[in-house]
């Protein structure tokens, strides 16, 4: 074995300037799909981040006691998709709209007693935050006892519930688009490459080698092939990563969006996968060059 | 047909063809070569000589007929066993066919290393056998910078490397000097003498000079004669 | 020409797998580069129709005259930035409210009278959209007379800015990496393929080939294969996008997001890139190979 | 070093010196060529034949000394006169350099394309030369799939097509039986008699026939003899 490993490595210095087009590629191809990857991961995030603010507010009948505000709240537990519920008193969200309404607040000036009601302020589990659950969740909140009234910002969902589909859509789609294009790209670039040496394996053929004894340096080649790659292709994401991030942070002090480099496991993966494609590619190219 | 079993050939041919598309590159050839025999197969340019080594080694299949080759029948020979019977088998090609990005020592070695040699083994012999053909000196040199006659000389120094049962040469002395060129007939006589089968294709009858040697001629695909000079 | 053009036209075709694998490369790269500038286009599309929001209130002090507040119109003109006004009456501005408002309107169902000013609702033209411009624009509100304050959504603007400054930068940086790698891959691609014919044109020379006899068939190989390659790449995703178009139509009917496909100068220019990647890509090969 | 011209000489070799690398392939080497002489460069293998003909079409450099060819100092060419050198001479390459992918016609036809001739002219001319050497009947083979002697045919073909004042020939019956060689040999004389000058490396003397034939040794890089046989 480590005699297959040192012909590997001679090959590749052998044939340097086609191992570092491959190995380029390779770079460029984990750049494309791991870029991709990190904007949808980040992406992802914010969108989860605005998803947390998907509510229903529940407003109670007027002049309910302490006790039957309780009961209600433990009534929550029977409906599922319910994450959490927090109670805002009548006070509390005469405070709220002054604070919403700005400049407007002075027509409140004048109120002699408070005509809100007290409410829950309800938020979903994430598995829950589509339209069709927030819809039917509201209603059985609207058949409990002691509920007046139910709200929930439905233009508004909608419009988010929009924006969050186009971008997991096109999220799936490109990024299995991208995956697809750097696959093909990969194999094939091995491929060339093995076609400007089908006349070498021929030759060893000829002499009484075996496919396995032809092909294993391939593989290993191909698999250094890919580590090597994959490793140059996210340590370029990671210095526009870092770019991006600085530039991003320099001009706006924004802490609404926090920006985060793909986890560990995801890099991992990504590594498996250079090293997979580009051995998948030399197997394809070797079967057929060492039928002929 | 039946193929009648004989102890002593190491290689029988029955009714032989091979087409290359539309062209008869050889007809209905029936040859037995015994075992430790020095054979010539003389014949013009484009006879079929080439072709009829080729088929030998599984460089390509017969059309009709059967071959059998150290007792295989090459027709029934599974994909997996070819590499195994070309260890047998040391050939020195008409164009040579040496890896071009290998150095002289590689090339050579490459056949033992094929066969999972150990690498002082390998390095005994594949020095031994430069330097038998004069080719030592070169042992680091890529092929293409070496003078047609060198490249003929590493090609032969390949074949015998593994020290083969059969030795398939075609034109082994093609881009020689009539010296350089009675080196290699005297090298492959030495391996001849030590038992092994020698198939020379050649279109030269002045390098034949072996008394004991058998010749067949090739002529347009088909065998003329069999005789001994 | 027309015998170097039919050169071309047989080489394709005798060299059929490594032909397409160079169209297909060009047609993958062209693919990622396309699709980001597709996804780009619409999210900016996107983005500048969230900016048309960006407006700036302008309240004016009681009890001004039609004579005054039309002469306050005619000021705008005079700070540079402003797109269009519009007058929002006092009544207007209620009826407004209370519709925001929704549930919450109960409490301004006992109003003796409005005590909302009239105003101005102002918008900005997009080269102002930003976070600087906007505040000294209104700045500059605030001190023209009958103005009495100058209202515009402070934090809400900020946030914009922040996703606006992220997905631009993310676009420019990502794209130009796709860009980048794509260019890069095609490049070497070609250097690839031509460098298993390098035989083919050391013999050419010596037979006594120019080398512009030798490049010719090569540039129009080259520029074949970009058209094609580009062609093919734009036409998968054409594919790609009726799929998540009908898939997202399909899935919400919502009228806020529209997304089209790329407009005809930039599937043009696609296709000249694709053209001319190819051919600089094919022409640092041959030099490299035509001098040694 | 003054070159004195010589109006009857076509090639001019002063003092020319080849290293590849450590190894000296030419040492010291002057000779004139005439026009339209038939001229024999003779020796072992590696003893520095091809490497004089690779000098005279610019195929590699000389490292020292200077070579006229056709009253041009290659030293001297502009990188963008060599292919009209290069037209001026007809060469048979020791291991023929026949393109792989291109059939024999397109191998054959190459030369006057790159010439710019018109394609009526190409097509008389290609067939007519291919007939002369017995290779019509080929003609859209592929060079991989012709025998070694096919091969050496085409590319006597290739280098005579495009009527060169100067043939080099490396080799050029190497892989061929005596009939087709002699018939080679022919051919090239018949170009020799319309005024070519021709200039054959070989290491078998028993090619050469010729009666007005010169014939210079080389062994290991140095000039031996400047004989007429
Ligand atoms: N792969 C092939 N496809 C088509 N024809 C072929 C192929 N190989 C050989 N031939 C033809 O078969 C005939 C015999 O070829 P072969 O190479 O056996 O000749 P040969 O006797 O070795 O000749 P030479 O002395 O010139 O090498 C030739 O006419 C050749 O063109
Ligand atoms: N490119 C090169 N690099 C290094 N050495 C070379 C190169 N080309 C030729 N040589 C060496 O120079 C010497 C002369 O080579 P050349 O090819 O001229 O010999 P030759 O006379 O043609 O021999 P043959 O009859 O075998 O073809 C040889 O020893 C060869 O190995
Ligand atoms: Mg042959
Ligand atoms: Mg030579």
């Amino acid at each position: 074995m480590s005699h297959y490993y040192k012909r590997a490595v001679k090959d590749i210095l052998e044939n340097r300037f086609q191992n570092l087009v491959t190995i380029i590629t390779i770079a460029f191809s984990v750049l494309i799909v791991s870029a991709f990857t990190l904007f949808f991961y980040n992406a992802g995030n914010i969108i989860n981040s605005w998803k947390q603010g998907i509510r229903i507010m529940v407003y109670l009948s007027e002049g309910i006691t302490k006790a039957q505000q309780l009961d209600t709240k433990y009534r929550f537990a029977e409906i599922p998709g319910i994450q959490a519920s927090r109670f805002i008193s009548k006070q509390e969200a005469l405070e709220l709209l002054k604070q919403q309404l700005q400049r407007q607040s002075l027509l409140l000036g004048n109120l002699k007693e408070n005509p809100l009601p007290d409410a829950f302020e309800i938020t979903l589990k994430p598995s829950s935050q589509n339209y069709e659950r927030l819809e039917f969740i509201a209603k059985r909140l609207e058949n409990l006892p002691f509920v007046d009234e139910v709200e929930y910002g439905q233009r508004w969902m909608q419009g988010v519930s929009a924006v969050v589909n186009l971008i997991s859509i096109t999220g799936y789609a490109f990024g299995s688009l991208f995956l697809l294009a750097s696959v093909f790209i990969v194999a094939n670039t091995i491929r060339l490459v093995l076609f400007s040496r089908q006349e070498e394996i021929r030759i060893m053929k000829l002499v009484g080698a075996t496919n396995r004894f032809i092909k294993t340096p391939f593989y290993i080649e191909a698999l250094i092939q890919g580590i090597l790659g994959s490793l140059l292709g996210l340590i370029f994401l990671y210095v526009v990563y870092l770019f991006i991030g600085t530039y991003f942070k320099w001009g706006i002090t924004a802490k609404t969006v926090n920006i985060c480099f793909l986890p560990y496991d995801v890099i991992f993966v990504i590594i498996i996968s250079g090293m997979g494609v580009g051995m998948i590619g030399g197997a394809i190219a070797l079967k057929q060059f060492l039928k002929s | 047909m039946r193929i009648i079993k004989d102890k002593n050939a190491i290689i029988r041919m029955f009714h032989v063809h091979k087409r290359y598309g539309a062209k008869q590159a050889l007809i209905d050839i029936s040859l037995d070569v015994k075992k430790n025999e020095f054979l010539f197969v003389n014949g013009p340019s484009g006879a079929g000589k080439s072709t009829l080594l080729r088929l030998l080694y599984l460089g390509t299949s017969v059309s009709e007929g059967q071959i059998l080759v150290d007792g295989i029948n090459l027709a029934r020979i599974p994909q997996s066993s070819i590499p195994y019977l070309r260890r047998k088998i040391g050939i020195i090609f008409q164009d040579y066919k040496l890896i071009h990005t290998k150095t002289v020592y590689e090339n050579v070695a490459l056949v033992l290393e094929a066969m999972g040699k150990k690498k002082v083994i390998i390095d005994k012999k594949v020095k031994n056998v430069l330097l038998t053909v004069g080719m030592k000196s070169r042992q680091d040199a890529l092929p293409p910078t070496l003078s047609g006659g060198e490249q003929q000389r590493v090609a032969v120094a390949r074949a015998i490397v593994g020290d083969p049962k059969i030795i398939l040469a075609d034109e082994p002395t093609g881009s020689l000097d009539s010296e350089s060129s009675q080196a290699i007939m005297d090298l492959l006589e030495k391996y001849y003498i030590r038992g092994a089968t020698i198939i020379i294709a050649t279109h030269d009858k002045s390098i034949i000079k072996q008394p004991d040697a058998k010749v067949v001629e090739l002529s347009e695909g088909r065998l003329l004669s069999n005789t001994k000079i």
